[in-house]
C-alpha cells in the first residue's frame, strides 16, 4: 500500500475532502503543520511595524491506499489544491508495509 | 510658587471640586462621608485593581507562549509585594503630611496604617480615609506591572522582584508624594489628573533606562522577536484595561458627581480616537490596519488623557485622543530606529503618551471643566501652565531614568540579573514557574 | 395622543420615576445631581461599555478561529466610529429637542457636545448631563455592535464601516429618537424601558434585510458553517454581556433606587430562566442540553425582558424569560427552514427577543412596579398597552428592514459588498488585518 | 443567649454599622432608601454574580481540556437552578423571620417574593427589600458553584443537578437562617461577616463527604490526575473572583461608607497576602513558586478573610492572610496524604480556609473597626466569641458533611451517580453536551 | 527498523502507553490529529441543532522500534486500544533506514 | 529522495532553521508533537507539589532531499540541536518514493 502525503493550503482542506470522496476514499489523517518552501513566508501586520513569518500555518493530508489507488488520489488532490500560486504545497509518496485495522486487529489489503 | 498660592489651591480644590457633594454629605451627618462618593470610589479602586491582570492578558498575549505565564505570575506577585510595601511605609512617605516641608517625602504618621481608619480622608473629605489609602495603593500596584511588559523574557525571577521592591520604594513613592501627596511638583502647580506622570512617565521612562542596562533578549539578537500568542487575550486585556481606566481618571475626582464625569466622558472619548487615528496610521502605511495595532491605539489615547481627563474638555479629549494614536506609533518607531529592545513597547506607549497628555493638559486644561485646574495656551491662560507641566514632565523624566539606571547597574554587580541563554530560549514558564500555559 | 396626554406622560416619568432621589438630592444642594444616583449610572454606564468586548468574544468563539481577530477588531472600530458619530451628531439628533415637533428628528443644539455639561441632564434631574450623554453612547456602541455577529465572515472591511457609519445615522439615531427622545413612539405612550425596539428589533432585522443583500458565505453554501472555534470564549462573553446588562437595564432607571433594582432582578431572573428553558428544549429535541445552547439561552432571556425590566414584577419577569428560551430556540429553526445566512443568530435571537419582549411588555406592566408606566393586559390594562407595543413593534421593523436593505442595495452598486472567495477562505483575520489570531 | 441579647446585637447592628447613611437617607426622604447605600449594594452584587463564572474558569482551566465545558456549563445551569429555588422558597426560608421560634428556618412569607418590592429591606433599612434578596441570591448561587470543581469529572448530569438542587434546599438554605436570618447561630452571637461558615465550610465540608461516596476519578486511580490545560484561565478566574470578592465582603455592609471600605481593605491585603506566603512555601519546598500556587493562594487568603473582613482591622487582615497561605497549602497536603480525590481542592482550600477564617475571627475581631462585632481573644475580648465560633464552626461542619452523606448515599441507591468508565476517558464535554471546547 | 505507526482514541493514549510501558518500550512521539475513515464523523449539539464534524480528533502513536520488536508492539497496541466500536483506527508500518540518536550523535541499532 | 524526520526540543527549532539555511535547505515542515524516550519526562509544579509529564513538547522538523544532500542535513540538524544532555531527541531517515509540486503538479527530481 501506499502513503500519500500531501501538504496544502489549510483553506483548501475541504476541497480536498470532497475531491477524494468523489472518488469513494474516506480514510484520511489530518495534521495542522507549519511549512517553508519557495514561498518563503508571509508578512504580518504588528503594532505599528510588519514582521515576517516564514513557517505558514498548512495542514498535512495523509492517506493510505492501495497501490492502483494512488495515482487517482494523486491527481484528484492536485486538481482540488492547487491555486497556481506559490505556497501550494507538496505531495510525498512512501511505501507502506502494513496496515492493520486496530477494530478487528486484521490486515487491511484494499 | 508661595505657600499662599499654594494654600489657595488647595483649598480652590476642595470648594470647587466637590463642593455640593460635600455640602450633601455635611448637611446629612456629621462625618462627613458621602455615600454616594464612597460607592463610586470603591467601584473605582475595584477596576483599577483589576488593570492590574487586565495587564497581565494584554503583555501576556502579545509574548510568544512560552511566557505567557511569566507575565501572569508577576502580576500576581507584584500585587502581593506593593500591597505589602503600601501597608508597611509605601502610604505614608507618600501622602503622609510633607516630611520637614521639603516637599520630598511624606511623614512617617501612616507607618502601618496607623491612623488610618473608616474617619474622612485628609485628602478627599467625603470618603474614608482607609478608601483613599486602598485606591492610591491600586495605582501604585499597576504602575509597577506596566513595567514588567518592557523587560519582559529575560530576566531571572529573584531580580524582577528585587528590583520592582526597590523601584516602588526609590521611584514610585517619592514621585506620588511630589505631584499628589503636597511634594514640590504639587506646589508647583502642574496638574497631574490621573497619573501622566506619576504613572505612565515613571514606568514608561524607567523601562528605557531598565533595558539599556538589560541589553536585548536572544531571540531579538537573532531577528526573531515579534510572536504575539494570543491576540484575543491582548484584546481581552485591552477591554478590562478600558474599563478599568474609567475607575483611574474617574475616581480621581475623588468624588461621584460632574467632575468625575467628566473625566470619563473625556476617557471615553480620548481611547477611542486613539484606536481610530492609529488604525488610520497603519492603514496608511501598511496597507491594513492590525487589531493588535487598534488595540495599542485605544491604550495610546487612554495614556494621553489620563493627566489631562479632569482639566479639559471633551473637544480637548478628542483632539487629545487622535494626536495620541499618531504620536505613540511613532513612539515605536523609536525602538525600531534605535534598536533598544523593549519588549512591549512601554516606553513608546506609555513614557510617549505619558508625556504627550501632560505637556497637553498644558495646552488644553480649562478651568471652565474644572475651577480647581487652570487655563491652559489654547484656552486663555497663556504659557504659565505649559511651563509648569514642562518642568514637571522633565524633571520626572530624569528622576526615574537616573534612579532606575543606577539601581540595575548596582544590582548587575551584586547578581545576574539574567536568565542563561539556554534559559531564555525555553521560556521563563517552565524556567521560573515550572508550568506550560496551555496543554491543548 | 395628545401634547397634554405626552406632557402628563413625561411629568409623570420625573415625578414618579425618580422622586425619593430627586428629593434627596433637591434637599442636600441645589444642582440637582445626586452623588448616588451619579455613582449608579457611572457604573452602569461602565458597564454596557464592556459589553461591546463581550460580545466579541461571544460571536468571535462561535466562529472559526480564521475570523477571531476580525469580530474582536470590529468591536474596537465600532468603538471609535460610533463614538464620533455620537459626539459630532449622533447624541444631538437623537437626544436634542425635538426638531419641528414631528417627533422624527433632534435638533442641533448638541453638535459637538455644546450645552452638554456637567450640570442637570435635561432628561435626567439627578444625573449630570455628561453622564446622560455617555450612557447613551454606550448603548449606540453595542447595538452596532450586535449587528456584526450576522453578517460575520464574507464582508470588505471598507464595506462594513461605511455600512455600520450609515446605518448609525439612518436606523439608531432616528429610532433612538422615536422611542427615548421625545419622538413619536414616546408620544404613542408605547414603553421600552432599555431598548427592546431601539437596540433589539433594530439590530436583529436590519441583520435578516443585511444577509439577504450579502446571500451566503462560501461555507455555508458548501453545507459547512457551524464550528465554533472555543467556547469558552463564547461562555466568557456571555458572563461578561450578562454582567453588563444589569448596567444596560437597571441603568435605564437613570437613578439608584427601587426602579433600578426592579429592573436588575427581574433582568437575572430573566436570563438565568432563559438558560433554563433553552436547556430543556435542547435536552428533549438533541438528546442533551449543549453549553451553547446554555449560554443563549441566557441571551434571548436577557434579550427579551430588556423592554419589560422596569414595567414588570419578578413573576412577569420569571415568565417572560422562560418563554424567551424556547421561543428564540425556534427563531433559530427560522434560519435554518429559510436558509437565509444570518452566521451568529442575531435575527433569530434579537430580532424574535426583542419581539417577544416588546409586546410581553403589553401584557405584564403594571403600575404597582412602575408608576410611570402603564397596566398591561393581564394587570388589567387591557389591550390598550398591547396595542401601542403592536405598532411601536411593528414601524420599527419595517423601518430598520427598510433602510438596511435600501442602504445595501445602493452600496452594491457603488462598491463590492464582499471578500473574494479565496479570501473568504483564507479567512478575515489574514487578508483584512494580517494577523493570526493564535500562535499556539 | 437571651431573646433581649440577641434584640440589642440587632439594635446594635442597626445602629451603629450604618448610622450616617441612615441619617443621610431619612433626612432626606420617607422611604428611607439612600441612593449611595443602593448605588454600591446593586454593584456589589453584580459582583458577587460574576464570581459564578469567574469559578469556572477558574476551575476549568484546571482540568484536562475534555472537561472544561462540563465545569462552564455547570455554572450556567446552577444559575437558572438557584435562581428557581430562591424565588420560589428559598429566599423565604432562609431569610424570612424565623418559623416557630426554633431559630431553624424562615417562614413562608415571601414565597415566590411575595411582600419582597421596592420598599427598604426588613434587614437593611437603607436598601431595598428586592436588592437584598438579589444579593444573597448571587451568594447562594457562587455557594453551590464552589462544590463542582470537588466532584468534577465524573459525575452524570443528571445526577449532579438533582444533587445541588437538594443541597441548596438542605444545606444552604438552612445555614444561611441559622447564621444570617435570625437563626440560632445568630442569635448564639457567633459572627460570620461574609460567609465563612455559609459559604466556604458549606461547600469545603460538603465536597469532602461527596468524594468520600462518589470514589476516585479513572484518571486518578490510574495515578494520572492533574493536568491543568489552561493556566491562563485559572489567572483570569482568580482575577476576577478578586474582584468579585470586593463585593462579596465589601457588600456585606449592606451600605456604603466605612464599614464596606473596612471590608474592601482587609480583603485586598489578605488575598495578596496569601499569594505571597503559599508563594514562599512553594518556593521552598518546591524550588519554583508556580503561578497555579500563587492564585490559590489569593484566593486562600480571600476565603480566610471572608468572615473576619467587616470586624477585623488591616493589621489582622494581614495576618490572617499569611496564615491562610500556610495552612491552606498545608490543607492540599491532607488528600495527598488521606488520598481522597477532591478534584480542585475545593476542601483544602475553602473548607479549611473558611475554618481558618471563621476562627480567627474569636483571635483579631475588635469592635474599633465595628462596633456591631465583638472583640477577639488578642483584642481584650477573652475566650467568649472564640467559643462561640467555634461551636458554629463545628455545627456546620457536622451539619452539612452529614446532609450531603446522606443525601448522596440515598441517591445512590436510586439512580446511577457516576459515567461509565469509557464515558470519562472520554470526558464530560463530549458526552453530557455533545460539544468540544476548543477547535483550533 | 520499523515505524509503527497508530492511529488511536484519543481516550486511549493512557491504555496504550502503560501496554507498550510493560514490555519495556518507552520512546514514542505523540501527534494530535484529525482523522476519518469507516467511522464518519460525529453528531455535535449547536445553539439549537446539530452538526456532524466528519474529522474526529484523534492521536498517533509513533514508535520506532527495531524489526524483531514490531510485532510484539502491534498486537500490544491493539490490545490496550480495541473497544471493538468502529473508530478503532488503525496501524501503519513503514520501514525506517536509519535512527540516529542527536545526543551523541551515533545510529542507533537497537 | 529522502525523508529525514527530526524529534528536537522546541527551542532549538531556530537553530536548526538557520544552520538548514546555511546549505540552501529551505523546504520543511514542522509539527508539534509530545514524545517521551530515554528523558522519561519533566516534573512539574502544581499549586501545593509536583507532578510528573511524561510526554514533553517536541518539535518534528521534517525534511525532503536529494539522496545526496541527506548526511549534510543529517550532520546539520545533529550539530545545530544537540545539547548533550538526555531530551536532545532523534533522526529518523526513510525513503520517498516520489516527491510532487501541487503547485506545477511535476515531480521534483533534486
Ligand atoms: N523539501 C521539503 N521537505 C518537507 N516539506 C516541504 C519541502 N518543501 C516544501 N515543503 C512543504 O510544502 C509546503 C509548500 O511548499 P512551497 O514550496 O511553499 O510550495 P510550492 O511548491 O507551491 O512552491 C511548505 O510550506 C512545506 O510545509
Ligand atoms: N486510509 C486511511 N488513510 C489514513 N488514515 C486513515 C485511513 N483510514 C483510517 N485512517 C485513520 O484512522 C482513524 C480511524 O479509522 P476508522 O475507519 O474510523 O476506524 P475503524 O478502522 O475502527 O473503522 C481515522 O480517523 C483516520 O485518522
Ligand atoms: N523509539 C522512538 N520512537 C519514536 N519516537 C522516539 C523514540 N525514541 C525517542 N523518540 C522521540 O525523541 C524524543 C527525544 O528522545 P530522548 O530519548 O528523550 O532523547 P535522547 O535521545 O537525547 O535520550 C522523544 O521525546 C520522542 O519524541
Amino acid at each position: 500500500m501506499k502513503k500519500i502525503e500531501a501538504i496544502i493550503r489549510p483553506e483548501k482542506l475541504n476541497a480536498v475532502k470532497s475531491a477524494l470522496e468523489e472518488i469513494g476514499v474516506m480514510g484520511m489523517t489530518i495534521y495542522e503543520v507549519k511549512g517553508r518552501g519557495e514561498q518563503k513566508g508571509l508578512e504580518f501586520t504588528h503594532r505599528a511595524g510588519k514582521y515576517r513569518v516564514d513557517l505558514l500555518p498548512k495542514i498535512k493530508v495523509e492517506v493510505v491506499v492501495d497501490e492502483s489507488a494512488a495515482e487517482m488520489v494523486i491527481s484528484k488532490v492536485i486538481e482540488a489544491a492547487r491555486t497556481g500560486e506559490i505556497g501550494d504545497g507538496k505531495i510525498f509518496v512512501t511505501s507502506v508495509e502494513k496496515a492493520i485495522r486496530i477494530r478487528t486487529g486484521e490486515s487491511i489489503k484494499k | 510658587m508661595s505657600r499662599a498660592l499654594k494654600f489657595s489651591l488647595v483649598m480652590a480644590m476642595i470648594v470647587f471640586a466637590i463642593p455640593a457633594l460635600a455640602m450633601n454629605a455635611s448637611a446629612a451627618d456629621g462625618t462627613g462621608i458621602d455615600s454616594g462618593d464612597t460607592a463610586w470610589i470603591i467601584t473605582a479602586a475595584a477596576l483599577v485593581f483589576m488593570m492590574t491582570p487586565a495587564v497581565g492578558f494584554f503583555y501576556g498575549g502579545m509574548l510568544r507562549k512560552e511566557n505567557m505565564l511569566s507575565i501572569l505570575g508577576q502580576t500576581i506577585i507584584i500585587t502581593g509585594l506593593v500591597t505589602l510595601i503600601w501597608f508597611l511605609f509605601g502610604y505614608s512617605l507618600a501622602f503622609g503630611a510633607d516630611a520637614g516641608g521639603y516637599g520630598l517625602i511624606g511623614s512617617t504618621d501612616y507607618f502601618m496604617l496607623a491612623n488610618v481608619g473608616q474617619e474622612a480622608a485628609p485628602l478627599a473629605g467625603t470618603i474614608p480615609h482607609l478608601l483613599f489609602m486602598f485606591y492610591q495603593m491600586t495605582f501604585a500596584i499597576i504602575t509597577v506591572s506596566l513595567i514588567i511588559g518592557g523587560i519582559a523574557e529575560r530576566m531571572k525571577l529573584k531580580a524582577i522582584i528585587a528590583f520592582l521592591a526597590i523601584w516602588t520604594c526609590l521611584v514610585y513613592v517619592p514621585v506620588a508624594h511630589w505631584v499628589w501627596g503636597g511634594g514640590w511638583i504639587f506646589e508647583l502647580g502642574a496638574l497631574d489628573f490621573a497619573g501622566g506622570t506619576v504613572v505612565h512617565i515613571t514606568a514608561g521612562v524607567s523601562v528605557l533606562a531598565a533595558v539599556l542596562v538589560l541589553g536585548k533578549r536572544i531571540s531579538v539578537q537573532n531577528g526573531d522577536g515579534d510572536h504575539p500568542h494570543n491576540i484575543p487575550f491582548v484584546v481581552l486585556g485591552t477591554a478590562l484595561l478600558f474599563v478599568g481606566w474609567f475607575g483611574f481618571n474617574g475616581g480621581s475626582a475623588l468624588s461621584s458627581g460632574g467632575l468625575a464625569v467628566q473625566a470619563i466622558a473625556n476617557t471615553e472619548i480620548a481611547g477611542a480616537m486613539g484606536a481610530i487615528s492609529w488604525g488610520l496610521v497603519s492603514w496608511w502605511k501598511l496597507g491594513r490596519p492590525g487589531v493588535l495595532g487598534l488595540a495599542s491605539g485605544m491604550v495610546a489615547g487612554l495614556v494621553a488623557i489620563t493627566p489631562a481627563a479632569g482639566f479639559v474638555d471633551t473637544t480637548g479629549a478628542l483632539i487629545i485622543g487622535l494626536a495620541a494614536g499618531v504620536i505613540c506609533y511613532g513612539g515605536i518607531q523609536l525602538r525600531k530606529k534605535y534598536g533598544y529592545d523593549d519588549a512591549l513597547d512601554v516606553f513608546g506607549v506609555h513614557g510617549v503618551g505619558g508625556t504627550l497628555g501632560a505637556l497637553a493638559t498644558g495646552l488644553f486644561a480649562t478651568t471652565t471643566v474644572n475651577a480647581a485646574g487652570a487655563d491652559g495656551l489654547f484656552y486663555g491662560g497663556g504659557l504659565d501652565l505649559l511651563m509648569r507641566q514642562t518642568i514637571a514632565v522633565a524633571a520626572v523624566w530624569a528622576f526615574a531614568f537616573g534612579v532606575t539606571f543606577a539601581v540595575l547597574h548596582i544590582m548587575k554587580r551584586v547578581t545576574p540579573l539574567r536568565m542563561t541563554k539556554e534559559e531564555e530560549r525555553v521560556g521563563a514558564d517552565i524556567v521560573q514557574h515550572g508550568e506550560n500555559a496551555y496543554d491543548m
